[in-house]
Formats: structure tokens, C-alpha cells, sequence
């Protein structure tokens, strides 16, 4: 298996609708709920890459970049 | 492709409320059919009338947004017209099993080869929250203002005893095991039922104690469990999910070109 | 009394609705007037951009549509941007200062309170925004009584929630009392539809 | 009326007061499917009718609605159901069975955007023609408005009358800007409008009764399923036993009388409002929604001294074209004051002596037809362009 | 009462074909009825329009003969609106389940106590012999010159599916059997749903060289076993007759007096 | 056609004209459900369209039929979908989608007796204005009839045709009497009639394709499901890709476009034929099987030299209203003929200078009309009793 | 058990449509198809009065008289 | 050639409607004729009284019912008692003397053959008693080809069953050759309507 790193969790503040999904659920606590509830993420290191996030999303605000070398 | 270039972006964020579980079953078919690599000009898309059916608003395929409940007439028009097309439908709960019933247990019966997502969020969302025939009893509706009492099918019993080939069971709380069955009830030749648990925070959740997204998505983590698992087991009252049928049966498509065969044959 | 005409907008979990209801109602029941109510939403099926319209008068009500509302109420942005043009000049205009920022100059008279942030401490919860913002307006322009209100209240809510409301229209009240229009420029801005 | 206070003054929208218009008429069975703009008249049944000890079904779809309601109405109960354009449209097949059987119910049509699903949440009066003609076959049809909550209170009263009174389904046409406007109502005391009870037959047990047997004043007295006298109820063609009849006569019978029954009855099932019409040479017809804007403007007009005036039409069908005639007499120009492509427009030009004298003052693009708009097209009608 | 007093016999001979199923599930109903005794005068007879749907006319109950498919939804108000009737509901294949499968599913889920009466010829005999839904495939119909391929519902399966309290079978040619079916169906509290095999000489039996009643009777004879019958495990392609299910479940009417109930006390 | 012979002369029923005149169209996707009168034309269809390689489809009911051929509309296919009254009934709210989205399909519904049930198997002419007006809220159709199986196959054509042209659904109207009258029919060489193909979008791929932008002409170029243009279809209100809309100026400009694509196109949508109109002083106005008895009864007077014409209409909607008062302008008297308690005979009134000279001829008992009927009439009008 | 007596097996000869059905099944063939293949009772006495014939007809044209003793 | 207008009455599986067409077409597609067919069911499903009718003319026919028949055939008592009197005074009538007894008296020349006894006797089975009737009726009445009608049979009908019809057609042509009408009765019995 490759190693993978997390190049980037990405929120796209004009589709999400500030919902906590990604907040309350993400495994490994990446996220904060910030100014206006948007979710900010405040620990890229913790981030598994495992995209769960991404698939819970119900606004599709949420790109989890990931490098594959 | 890549999962942007399945949607109209530019009609996004899309009209769906804060939380709903549209917006992630939306999310998983789009995975779905990402993994399967499948030309958007080979999808149709066809749907009914209420939240769950503005889904093909959003959505970069053959699109067709048709009337309440009957999604599945239209789209098995479409689909013996053109076999080779690939054909989802998503429904309501209300669209597909009250007003809509009659197609879908006819599609179940011919096993056409169309994608049936059934996106029950156990409400009337559109209309504002009366009870739909999978609400079941006990819940506080606009129009059940003293909690309903009329019992709820079960989509996967009804599906199964209608003659459906693959049913399967499905939650947006479990979104990798949701695209995964998607990708089999695509991929399945002849009629496929995939039943979504998708939350209506709005309508369900607020008058039934069941809270926002984030707490029904506890509350469908708490309630399901794997078919067969011994969670499943060891409480009955669990809803289970997975793949309840799957057989091998004659599709409908493929059974008229043997007609068509033997007619000009004389 | 001269008739008013009054556009509520903001979006939808904001109970513009019922607080539109409750104005109405209390004009109608309460203080003898006329008074009709109606509402629209936008295409957004939730969330979107809703609109209530009121209007209170001593006679008769006809046609019960708000054409050019002489008090416009918006508690978002987007409701601002879609209706800020159709407020009659020199009408009240009453906006939550945080919520809204009207970035350009209207002709009225512009009242920018901190209703839902003020809510939100005092009483910890925003869902009687709409109380507030109905208590201020009751104190900048009386089209009906702080009492009639308070009659209507009192006969829609539970117990439960009886209080809180009431004590955000008290909060949107004392607010007001201490404002000053914000805006006081007379000139359009832009052509105005007459519809 | 959950809001209802003291005097039995209420702040309502319409559609909850054509719900409790219906129990003041004595619903005692309703079933429907929801729809927008006219789901609050079930909410509002869903709420009260337990409560009262009377029957609230929630239905699979709007044909199972109508026909439960049908199926309710023969076991002796006033029944009603409410929808808007696209379930109504799906009812048509029913509809027509409850006018060949002659079963008494209440349809309300609250009317939005269309053609299709069109405009949900949006004003229209759309449907007008729909009403008389939806369903296959001659017919005939009692279709009631209203512009208001106390008319559409007492027209929904009526509408229950002339279903019992003529034995028809009788449909309650209203639009969504009446169904959703809140205005008080001033709650009839219980007596105070006239309720027809359901006529049942006088005929004693084990005498033969003649269900589709006209009496000697036109009603058909019914007797309730479950009671003593046993019959027999179709779409089919039937004579006075309700039993299927291929016979020439009784077919050529039966439609006649049903049609008869009402059109014949078109004096007493009039309902209308005239305001300053003795003197108008301007004729303004309207109904629903678009009069409460004519009216607007007749008002503002005649402050100004220009002679309008307004008929309004509360019964669109059967049309009452000899009343529109008799208003119209006088008047230099009539319009048409309706949210449509043109309905009553047509009619009005088939009632009046002068066809070319009728102008059509309307609005289609989902939005609620202002005075602005029709002050536009008396301009025109005057040569004074817009 | 004598069975002479339960119709109205001037409408004697019946229109029905020579040989038609139809008249013996009259006859075995009419018993049924007699056997358990009902006023006539308590019984509501409701049916929808195809050669079944003609039975109301020859009983002497209160009669409503309705529109195509839509019967159970009419006696859905019949018996809400007077719990206390008995209420029977004679449907052809294509009534029940073509055009009326909505109502049919949702009577079933709402469990109702109607009794419901399938009387299955396979085949649209009023229109003159297109295929059904419980055709199945292989069938010559005017609809379908060159045979069938649609496959059939399995009624059973499919009431079962959506939530029957009582689903039973039996045949023309099964006589006191099927009397005591019904008699069970009726005495049953709840919906309940039986299905005829009733042959359609006329239409199906000519064209699918089942030749007239009584080959058909004799078909019948040997092609059904009993459910749980020896006959019946050994060859699987025999179709069951028997009680397929039969459960105690709330039904719908006694729910809604507990709301009334509810409702009243505020 | 079964019993088809030499020289192309058929002697076959009305019902399997229509369905082969479907086929020489190039109808390529048929689906239905059997109801009498109508069922020999999804018979015939299920027997030669697999032989042709085309699709046959039994539903489960009217509105999946309806709904089926739309579908199937859109993947490109000519289609096609048969009933009568109640399957016509229940077809309404699907009409109306067909419409709001421009689907071409054609729609026959052999008339039989109604309201409701009514009489299966006996003809009568009771759905005229529910062809027009059956569905909700305001839109336009064509509907199109016959009275022989020559002229029959030419309409069905023509429907497809129009079908394809004005992008809408076409309805054929006949009747009971028409559909299975057997006589001789002249069947036509394969390029005899003109057949319009589907107009397809010649934009290429990855250009804008615009479902609802009509062309110069008037047309909306398609794009099949499956081909490379991607877009939106919806019973919604929509802009020119077919997305949802509630702006005002949209919705104004869809629903007149509607509208106008059809009325204003009346010219070329208008079929009807004369019989002794130069001259004629007294006109019958009849269609599809009254014509047939109006033509008698004209040829048997025209024999004593009264001076009697027929002005037979195949196009019923959009009304030739200008046409009829054209035809009519001459005469002193006009009867309408048709069987039904009078519906194209208030048409004729609205068009023609002198309404008061119009009269009904009809039948309602199921029986056909007969030239002794119409006689009947006629000697009334002249004032010679009957 | 009392004894039973079969005194009768009737045919309405208006409403039977003359199936054969009874003809065909009855178990003790105690009819033979008559006239215009109306079914006659040949022997009377062979009947056991299972009145299964009475159940089976589609015409409600049989009746099974019994006198039980 | 005189337009002649035949009525064929029965029961519904007697072949009358056939019998009809084949007449009708072998007018209209190998005589060279105008011809017309049309049917009717009583009310009963099945089994009820069938009639059809047929109008032959060398001019175009625009009323394709019949209302008095120059020609009527019936097959059955039923049918005889329902439409013996529209039968125009003068006419033929065809019937068979064992499934019909008149019992009054028609003003007709009234033909009453064993035609479904000899197609029993001869052929073995009744399902060709139509053709049988079309034999007799051809022979009695020469509306068309004998010729014309046996190539419409054949095309209609499989090799299984050509010859049984063709035979049922010729029986039926004997045995009116050598009969003789059966009631020269010239006066009505009943009034007639007339229509
Ligand atoms: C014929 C007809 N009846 C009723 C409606 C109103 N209507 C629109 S959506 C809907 C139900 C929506 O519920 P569901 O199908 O469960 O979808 P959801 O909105 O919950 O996703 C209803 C009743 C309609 N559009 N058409
Ligand atoms: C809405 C509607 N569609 C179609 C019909 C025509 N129709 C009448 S009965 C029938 C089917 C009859 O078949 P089935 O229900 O199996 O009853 P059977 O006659 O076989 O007893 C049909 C299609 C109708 N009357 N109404
Ligand atoms: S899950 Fe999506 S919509 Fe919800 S808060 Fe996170 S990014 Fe926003
Ligand atoms: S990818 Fe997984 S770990 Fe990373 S932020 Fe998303 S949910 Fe958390
Ligand atoms: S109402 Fe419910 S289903 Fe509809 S968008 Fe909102 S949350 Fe989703
Ligand atoms: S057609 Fe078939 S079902 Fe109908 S009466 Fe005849 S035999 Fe019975
Ligand atoms: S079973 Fe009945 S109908 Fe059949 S032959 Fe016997 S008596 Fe007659
Ligand atoms: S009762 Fe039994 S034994 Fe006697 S005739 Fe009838 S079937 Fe035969
Ligand atoms: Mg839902
Ligand atoms: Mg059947």
C-alpha cells in the first residue's frame, strides 16, 4: 500500500449548509464548528484520509485531498 | 470521471434543508456510479414529484422530473425503448409506496431493469410533514396530530412478495456500505429496490423527538444493524440492513427481444 | 388610522410567518381594526427566502397583496437584496444589524438592531428572534397595541414557551427604544419597480 | 379553530375555514391525500374530527379519497375531500361515478399554477372549465367560489346543501390565495345558516323503494347501507332500481334528469354579489381571488367618479348566463377580471347580447393579478393606452 | 335464511358464460354467508367492473358496483364510516391487481376488515381475454399473440408482502373447501384476502387448449395440492390451496375508535 | 391487417385502421391497457408490431400507459397510447405533463357511452370538451376525428404529424360506431401521405443544446435520451433548458408559448370536408360518426331539391371557429349533429354571426343517430312539426 | 346419524346453461346429459346427497332435497 | 345493383359476426362493391343476443346501421322474438327450423331450414352452422359470389379448417335449393316501428 498523505480537507463554504454532520462524526475529530457554525478544520495531521466525511456530506461541500505517492 | 463532473454545479447548494439525508443518498449514487465509470449520456434519470425527487435537478444525466408517483411508468417507458440505457429512478416514501404502489409493485413484478432508490424518510417531506404509508405507528404528523396508527410496509417484504429480483436496505448514516449496495443494485440485471433510511430533520425529526441531522444519524446508528449480524439477532426490534434478495431472474427487456425473435420468425 | 402595509422577510425557520400571524391577529381580534395576512416562499423548497405580507387598517381590505409595504422587515441577507427596492420612500425599514448588511442606501427610515444576537444572550436561544424583532417594530411604529400582542401570545404558546416569548418582545421593545434610524438618506438609490 | 376567541371572531386562513364550514354543515366522514395549497383543510380535519368523534382518513391517493368518500356518503354521512389541480385531475374518473350514481360529496379544488405540477405554491384560476367538463361524457356540475372567508364559510355551507339537495357531488372551487390568506371570520352561531339534512326515504321495510325514483319536487330520498331497504348503486346506465338497463328510454331518461336536476334548478343555485352596478357602464365580472382586486379598483374608481362596477359570481357553474345578460344590459364594456388565459371570459360573451363589448383583464405568469393590471386594461378598453 | 333468500333471483340466469368460475364462487360464497348466518341487511357487496365485478347484482345485500380497480378503496370508506357492516369484495385478476394493486396493498397494510375475493381466470374476461398480471407466462391472449412473457404475481406472496392478516386460496373445483375459506375470510377481524382460481372457459380456456369447464375443473383437480400436503412437497410446480397466513393484527376501524378515544379525552 | 388483399384494399374495423395508420406513420412504441370500445387497436398492435420490430407494452393501467409513451417519446420513438372514456378520464394528469413538457404522442380514445361507466358498448360522442378541457389549468390541444376508414388512416397520420411538428400530444377522437364499423379501406403507398419525421437538434455536442427555445419557425428542435445532449424535462414551470423556474416573465412567456404554438398554427391544423355548401341554405354541421348520417340525410334532400350542405370537421381542436362562420355565412339555419347533449354545437354559436340560428340535432340513449332523427329536426326548424 | 332420505336432486332447467359439469363430476353419476344436453337425473337412488353438484354448479341450478329423518 | 341491408341475429358463439364479414368482404374486396359491417351485443357479457349488420350497394353508404332489413336471419329464439318485426315487409327470412319457432306470423317470405341439425349430421360438428346459414342465404338470395365468399374463406381460415367451412357452405346451398319459403304471408301482425 502506498503511503498516503492528507494534502488537504477541503470545505466549500458556499454549498455547506452548516449541518455539524462532519464535525459530530468525523472519527478522528478534525473538525471544529467555527464563526456561523462552518466547519473549520483544525487538526489536518489527525486526518485518517478516510473520507467519511466526504461520503456524509449531504451538500457535497467537502473534498478530502489526498497524495498517493 | 470525476464525482464534479456528474452534477450541475451551477444549480448547487441545492434547495434541500440543513441536514437532510437526500442531500448524502444524492452523495452515494453519485460514488456509485463513479465506480462503475458509467457515461452520464448512457444514465437516465427519472423521478416523481416531492424533496427526494428534485434529485435529477442536480444531476448531469438524461433527466426527467415527472409526477407524483409515477416515476417508474415513465422510466419503464424509456427503458423498453432504449434497453441499453442505464435507468434510476429515486422516489419518496410517499411518492413510491402510496400514491405510487401500483408501479412499483409492477416493476418488481416484470423485472425490468431499472434502479428503484426508494428514499424513505418515513414523512411527506415536500407537502410539509404528513404521515406517509412507512411512517408507521406512533408518530406525530400534521396530519396525525394524535400519532398515527395505520402500520407501515416493509419495503423489502412488499418488494420480495411483488417478485422483485435484488432488495436491499441501505442508511445514510453507513455511507460506504450505502454506495456499496447502490453499486450492486446497479449493477444488477433486472429490477433492483434499494430502500435508503434518509432522515427529514425538518418534518420527522422536529415533531418526533428525534432532533437534527446529527442526532437521527445517532438515532440510525443506535436503530439498524447488519442482516444477519447478532446484533440483528439478538434484537428483533433492530431495523436491519443489507442485501435481501438477489436473484437471477429474466429481464423483462431481454424477454421481449426473444418475442420479437419468434414474431418475425412468423 | 392610515393604512398600513407591512412586508415581513427572512428565511424560513425564522417564524417571519408567525410573527406576521401574530401582528394580524392582534390588529383583527383585538383592536377592532381590519387586518390580512399571506405569505409566499421561494422555490427553495426549505431555507429559502420567505415573505409575509400584512395590512391593518380601518376599512375595508380588498385586494391583499403588499405592492409597496411602507414598513419592510428583512432578516437576511438575501431576503434584503431580493425585496430591499419595493419599500415605499420614506417607509421603515427594520433590519438585524448582524444578520443583514444593506450595503447600499435606501430611502427610509433604516433601523439596524442586534435582535438575534441580543436573543441569544439574554434569553440563550434564537428561535424567538421573530418576538424580538415584532417588539421593536411595536415600538417604532404602534400599529397595534403592546397589549393585543401580548393577548395573541399568550393564547399561541404553551406554558413552556410562553415566557421566553414574551420576554423577547419586551428585549425587541428596549431595543428599539434606544435606536436611531441608521439611514436617514431620502434618495433612491435605484429605479424602483412600481409594480 | 384553534385560534378562535371571543364573539366567535377568528383570525383564519381559508383553508381552515372551509374546513370548519364543512363540520358547522355537518361532515361527518372525510378522506383525502395531502397537496399544496390546500393540505391545511385536511390538517385541519386531521385535528378536529377525532375530537368531535367523527371519521378522518388518510388516504393512498386521490382516487382512493374520492371513492372512500363516495363509499362513506351510502352508509349516510356528509362527506368531503380538498386537493389542488393535479389530484383533481386524477379524480375525474371518480368524479363522474359520484355524478351517475348521484352520491352527495363535497370536492374542494384549491386552485394553483398548471398546467402539470406548474406553479405549486402559486395563485391561478386555472381550472374553471376543468370543473364542468374534467370527466368523460355529459354531464352537468355545481361549482361554488368565494373571495373571502366569510363568503367561502357560507359557500362551503351551500356547497353541502346543494350536494344533499340535488344528490351531486358539488365542487368547491377556490384558489391559493384564498386557501391561504388569514382574515377574520365571524363564526356563525350554530343555527344561523340553514343546513339541508340528508333526505331519507320515508318508505317503510319491506316496501319497495325506488332509489334513482324521483319524488314529485325533483330530490331523491336515500335510504343508508346498512339499513332496511337494499339497492343497488352503479356507473352503468340505470333504471329507478339502480340496476343496469341497455333500454333506450331509461338511458335517455336518466341523462336528461341529470342534468335536468341542476340546470333546471340554475335560479336556485345562483349565488352572486353585485356592488354599484345600478348605474355602471362598466361592467366588471370576477370571482375567487381576482375580485378582491376588482373590487380594489372599482372603488378607487368610483372615488374618482368613473361609473364601474362589479359582478361577482360566487356559483360558476352551472354558468348563470341569464344573470350575467340581466347585469350587463347597460354597460358599454364589460371585463373579465380572471387569473387564466380565458374561461369565464367565454361564457360571459355566450350570455351577453353584445359579445363584442367583453375585454379580458387577466394575469398567468403565477403572480396575483393586481389593480395596477386590470386599471391597465380599462385604460386600453377607453383608448387611453396603459 | 334459506340461499334463495340471499339473491335477488329475477336477475336469474346470470349473464356469465357457460361453464364460467364466477357462478360457482357465487355459489360457494352465498354458502358461506348462509353458513355463518349474516343478516343481509349488515353485509355491503362493493366490486369494481370486469365479469367478477358483476356479482353484486345478483345478491340481495346493499350492492355498489363501482369503477375498475377502485372497489377496495370505496369499501375502504364503506367501512370506516360504519364499522359495524360486513363488507365483500369480489374482484377480477385484472380489478385487483392491474389497475387496483395500490388499493389492494394498502387495504392490506391498513388491515381493515374487508374481505377481499380474488376471483383469478387469468385473464381480462369482460374485455374479452387480454392478459393479466396473474397470467403468467406462456399464455395466449388477445394481447399477446405470440404468449406471454410477463411473469405473474403470486397473490399470496404479494398480500403476505404487504402485510395481510389473512391470505387464503382455493378453487372452483375445491367446493367445500372453498366454503369453508370463506367462511374463515369473512369471520376473520381484519383484512382478508382469498384467492379463486376461478376458470374463464370462454377466453382462456380456448385459447390455451384448457379446453371448456369441465377440463378446467379437472385441470384444476390436478394441478392444485394442499398447502403441507404430501402431494403438494413432493411436486413443487402444483399451486397451493390453504390458509397462507393468518394473524391476529389490530385492525384499522378499533385503531381509530382508540384516537377517537384519545382525541376526546383532549 | 390480417385479411388484407391484393391491390392494398383492406376490408377491416375503424380501431384496426387507426392502428395501422399508426404504423405507417412510423410508430415505433406502444403501450396500453384494454378497455371497450378501444381495445382491437392494442390487439392489432400486439400482433403486428413485434413482427416489425417495433415495442408493444401492456401496463398496468391508463396512467402508466400514458406515462410509458412519454417515456419512451423521449428516447426518440414515435408513440402511441389508446383508450376510451374512463382510461381517458384517468389519463388526465399525465395529459397535462405531456403538454407542460412537450412530448409528442398521440392519444386515441374511442368514445363510448358516459358519464362514468355508462354504456361499454354503444356509441356516443360525450368527450369533446373534455379533450380540451379534461386536464388542469390552461393549455391547448389538438384533437382530430373521422367518419370512414379512408379518411381515418389519413387523420391518425395526420395526429402523428402534428404530433411531431407542434411537439404536443395529439388526440384522436372517434367513436364506438367508427372504431368497429368494418368497410373497405384503400390502404396508401408507403410514400402516398406525407409522414414528419422528428425534427432532431443539429447543434453538436458540447454546444448549448436548448430543449425549449423554439426555432425561427416556431419548432423545438429534440434530442434523444441517450444521445449527447444532456437536459432537464419537468412538469414544472421551466426556462428553455427545461430547469424549474418561478420567474415571472418565464412563466408568462411558457404558457403563452403553449398556447400560441397550437392557436396560432390553426390554419394549418384545421382538416375538414364539404358536401353542397355553395349553395346551401341550411348547413349541417356534423363529425366522425354523425357525419356519416348527416351526409345521408343531405344527399337523400339534395335528391328533392331542398338546398341542404355538410360542413364535416376532422380538426375539433383548436375550434375552426373562423372557418365554420366562413361556411356559415349564407345560411338560414345550421345544425349541429352529434351525439351528446350538445357540446361543438356551443362552438358553433360562439362563431357564427347569428347564434340564434344554430340548432342541436342529437341522440344521448345510445342508440346511433339516424337520418330520420336529423330529418326530424329539420322539419321542426322549417316549422313543419315532425 | 340419522337416516337421510334423498327425495329429490332438482334442476332449473331456466337457469342451468347446461356446462355438464354435474354431468361430469358428480361422484355417483347420477346424471346423464339430456336433451339439448340438459342433465336429467337417471338414478335417484344412487345419490348420497354429498350435494356436491349443488355446490359446484356456476347457475345455481341444482337443489339437493334431503329429508332427514 | 339494389342496396340490400341484412340483419344477422343469434347468440353470441354462434359465428354470426363472422358470417357477417366474410359476407361484407367478399362484397366489398372481390365484387367490386361498397360494403359495410357492424355488430352489437345485448347486455349480458356473453352469451346474449348478437346482431350484425351488413348493408351491400354498388354506391357509396354513408348510414352503415341497418333499420329495416330487407334480409333477416335468426339464429335463435331470443333473437327472432327481439327483431322479427324490423324486418321490412316483403323481406326474406332466414331461420332454422329447429333453434327457432316463429309462433306468429311475419310478412315476409320466411325460409326455416334444419341448418344446424344437417351440419351436425353431416360434418359432426355446430361451429360451422354460419357458414352453413351464409350457404343458404347465397343460394336463396345472391347478394354475392358463391366464388367470392369461398376466397374469403379461404384466406380466413386454416388448411384444419377450410374444408369443414367450405362443406358447411355448400350443405347450406343444398339445402335451400330444395326448399321452398314456409309462410307467404303478405299481411303484418303487430304494428311496426318504423323508427
Ligand atoms: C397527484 C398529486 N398528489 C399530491 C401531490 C402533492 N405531493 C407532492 S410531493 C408529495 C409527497 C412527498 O413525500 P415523499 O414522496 O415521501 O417525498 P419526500 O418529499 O419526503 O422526499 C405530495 C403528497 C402531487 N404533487 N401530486
Ligand atoms: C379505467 C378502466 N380501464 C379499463 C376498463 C376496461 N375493463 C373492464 S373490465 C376489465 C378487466 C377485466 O378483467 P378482470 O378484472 O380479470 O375480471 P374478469 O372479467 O376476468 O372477471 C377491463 C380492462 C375499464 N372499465 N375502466
Ligand atoms: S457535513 Fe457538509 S454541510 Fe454539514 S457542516 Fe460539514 S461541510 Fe457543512
Ligand atoms: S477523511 Fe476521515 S478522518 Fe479525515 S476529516 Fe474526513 S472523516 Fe475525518
Ligand atoms: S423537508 Fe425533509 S425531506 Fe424535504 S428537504 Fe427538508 S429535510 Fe429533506
Ligand atoms: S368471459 Fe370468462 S370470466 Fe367472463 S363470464 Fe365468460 S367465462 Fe366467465
Ligand atoms: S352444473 Fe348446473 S349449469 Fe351446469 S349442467 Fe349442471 S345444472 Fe346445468
Ligand atoms: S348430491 Fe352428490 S351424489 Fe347426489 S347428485 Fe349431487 S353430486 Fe351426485
Ligand atoms: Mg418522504
Ligand atoms: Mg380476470
Amino acid at each position: 500500500m502506498p503511503k498516503r498523505t492528507i494534502a488537504d480537507v477541503r470545505i466549500n463554504s458556499l454549498w455547506c449548509k452548516r449541518c455539524g454532520i462532519c464535525v459530530h462524526f468525523c472519527p478522528r475529530e478534525v473538525f471544529v464548528s467555527g464563526e456561523d457554525n462552518l466547519p473549520r478544520v483544525r487538526a489536518l495531521d489527525r486526518c485518517t484520509g478516510c473520507r467519511l466525511c466526504e461520503y456524509w456530506c449531504p451538500d457535497l461541500a467537502i473534498e478530502v485531498l489526498i497524495d498517493d505517492e | 470521471m470525476a464525482l464534479q463532473d456528474y452534477i450541475r454545479s451551477r444549480f448547487f447548494p441545492h434547495i434541500w434543508c440543513v441536514g437532510c439525508g437526500h442531500g448524502t443518498a444524492l452523495n452515494a449514487l453519485l460514488r456509485a456510479v463513479e465506480t462503475l465509470g458509467l457515461d452520464p449520456s448512457d444514465i437516465v434519470m427519472v423521478s416523481g414529484i416531492g424533496c427526494s425527487s428534485r434529485m435529477p435537478g442536480y444531476v448531469d444525466f438524461h433527466t426527467l422530473h415527472t409526477l407524483h408517483g409515477r416515476a417508474l411508468a415513465f422510466a419503464t417507458g424509456t427503458k423498453m425503448s432504449k434497453p441499453e440505457l442505464t435507468v434510476l429512478v429515486p422516489m419518496g416514501d410517499g411518492d413510491a409506496l402510496a400514491i405510487g404502489g401500483n408501479h412499483f409493485i409492477h416493476a418488481c413484478r416484470r423485472n425490468i431493469d431499472i434502479t428503484a432508490i426508494v428514499l424513505n424518510n418515513r414523512i411527506y417531506g415536500m407537502t410539509g410533514g404528513q404521515f406517509s404509508p412507512l411512517s408507521g405507528p406512533g408518530v406525530v404528523a400534521t396530519t396525525a396530530p394524535y400519532s398515527t396508527y395505520d402500520p407501515a410496509f416493509d419495503v423489502m417484504r412488499l418488494a420480495v412478495g411483488a417478485g422483485a429480483s435484488f432488495a436491499a436496505r441501505g442508511s445514510t448514516y453507513h455511507v460506504v456500505e450505502l454506495q456499496q449496495l447502490l453499486v450492486k443494485a446497479i449493477s444488477h440485471k433486472g429490477f433492483s429496490v434499494i430502500e435508503v433510511l434518509s432522515p427529514c430533520p425538518t418534518h420527522f425529526g422536529r415533531r418526533n423527538q428525534q432532533g437534527d441531522s446529527v442526532e437521527m444519524l445517532e438515532w440510525l446508528k443506535a436503530n439498524t444493524a447488519k442482516l444477519g449480524s447478532k446484533a440483528a439477532e439478538e434484537n428483533p426490534e433492530l431495523i436491519t440492513r443489507g442485501i435481501f434478495v438477489e436473484d437471477e431472474r429474466p429481464e423483462y427487456c431481454e424477454q421481449y427481444e426473444r418475442i420479437l425473435e419468434q414474431a418475425r420468425e412468423g | 388610522m392610515e393604512r398600513c402595509r407591512l412586508v415581513f422577510c427572512g428565511s424560513g425557520g425564522q417564524g417571519i410567518v408567525t410573527a406576521a400571524i401574530i401582528l394580524a391577529e392582534a390588529a383583527a381580534i383585538h383592536d377592532g381594526l381590519e387586518a390580512v395576512q399571506s405569505q409566499s416562499y421561494g422555490a427553495a423548497a426549505r431555507g429559502g427566502v420567505t415573505r409575509s405580507d400584512i395590512i391593518i387598517s380601518d376599512s375595508e381590505i380588498n385586494f391583499p397583496k403588499v405592492v409597496q409595504p411602507n414598513i419592510l422587515v428583512c432578516l437576511t441577507q438575501e431576503s434584503f437584496t431580493q425585496f430591499y427596492s419595493i419599500l415605499r420612500p420614506g417607509g421603515l425599514m427594520l433590519l438585524d444589524s448582524d444578520l443583514v448588511e444593506p450595503g447600499m442606501r435606501v430611502e427610509a427610515r433604516q433601523y439596524k438592531l442586534p435582535m438575534q444576537r441580543t436573543v441569544q444572550q439574554e434569553i440563550g436561544t434564537n428561535v424567538v428572534l421573530n418576538l424580538c424583532m415584532l417588539g421593536a417594530l411595536l415600538c417604532l411604529r404602534p400599529v397595534v397595541t403592546k397589549e393585543s400582542v401580548l393577548e395573541v401570545v399568550k393564547k399561541r404558546f404553551s406554558e413552556r414557551f410562553l415566557q421566553m416569548n414574551e420576554k423577547a418582545l419586551e428585549l425587541g421593545w428596549s431595543l428599539a427604544q434606544e435606536s436611531a434610524p441608521s439611514s436617514g438618506d431620502q434618495r433612491g438609490s435605484a429605479p424602483r419597480p412600481t409594480h | 379553530m384553534t385560534n378562535k376567541t371571543n364573539n366567535k371572531i377568528a383570525f383564519v386562513q381559508g383553508n381552515e375555514v372551509c374546513a370548519e364550514a364543512a363540520l358547522y354543515a355537518g361532515a361527518g366522514f372525510y378522506a383525502g391525500y395531502p397537496i399544496t395549497p390546500s393540505s391545511e383543510i385536511m390538517e385541519h380535519m386531521a385535528r378536529r374530527m377525532p375530537a368531535m368523534g367523527r371519521r378522518f382518513l388518510q388516504m393512498e391517493d386521490e382516487i382512493a379519497s374520492l371513492a372512500a368518500i363516495i363509499g362513506a356518503s351510502l352508509t349516510g354521512h356528509k362527506v368531503m375531500t380538498a386537493t389542488s389541480g393535479p389530484g383533481f385531475s386524477l379524480m375525474q374518473e371518480t368524479l363522474g361515478f359520484a355524478i351517475m350514481a348521484e352520491i352527495p360529496c363535497v370536492i374542494v379544488n384549491v386552485q394553483r399554477g398548471g398546467p402539470s405540477t406548474g406553479l405549486p405554491t402559486q395563485a391561478a384560476q386555472g381550472d374553471v372549465y376543468q370543473a364542468r367538463w374534467g370527466t368523460h361524457g355529459d354531464h352537468a356540475v355545481i361549482a361554488l367560489t368565494a373571495s373571502n372567508n366569510q363568503d367561502l364559510f357560507e359557500m362551503t355551507v351551500e356547497a353541502f346543501n346543494m350536494a344533499e339537495t340535488y344528490r351531486t357531488p358539488v365542487i368547491v372551487l377556490i384558489d391559493e390565495v384564498i386557501g391561504h390568506l388569514r382574515e377574520k371570520l365571524q363564526m356563525p352561531d350554530p343555527d344561523e345558516l340553514e343546513v339541508v339534512k340528508r333526505l331519507r326515504t320515508a318508505v317503510p321495510h319491506g316496501v319497495d323503494y325506488h332509489p334513482y325514483l324521483p319524488r314529485e319536487d325533483g330530490r331523491l330520498p336515500m335510504s343508508d347501507f346498512g339499513d332496511k331497504h337494499r339497492y343497488n348503486v352503479t356507473g352503468l346506465y340505470h333504471n329507478m332500481w339502480g340496476f343496469p338497463t341497455t333500454d333506450p328510454g331509461v338511458i335517455d331518461g336518466l341523462i336528461h334528469h341529470l342534468i335536468d336536476k341542476i340546470e333546471n334548478n340554475l335560479h336556485q343555485i345562483t349565488r352572486y354579489k353585485e356592488y354599484y352596478l345600478s348605474d355602471a357602464d362598466c361592467v366588471l365580472i370576477s370571482y375567487g381571488c381576482s375580485a378582491r382586486s376588482a373590487l380594489h379598483i372599482v372603488k378607487n374608481r368610483r372615488q374618482r367618479g368613473m361609473k364601474l362596477g362589479l359582478l361577482e359570481l360566487q356559483t360558476l357553474w352551472p354558468f348563470p348566463a341569464g344573470l350575467v345578460r340581466e347585469k350587463c344590459s347597460g354597460a358599454q364594456h364589460i371585463v373579465v377580471v380572471e387569473m387564466n388565459m380565458g374561461q369565464v371570459v367565454h361564457e360571459v360573451k355566450r350570455a351577453v347580447d353584445h359579445p363584442e363589448r367583453v375585454y379580458l383583464a387577466n394575469r398567468v405568469d403565477g403572480e396575483f393579478i393586481t389593480p395596477t393590471n386590470i386599471k391597465n386594461v380599462l385604460r386600453v378598453i377607453m383608448g387611453r393606452g396603459v
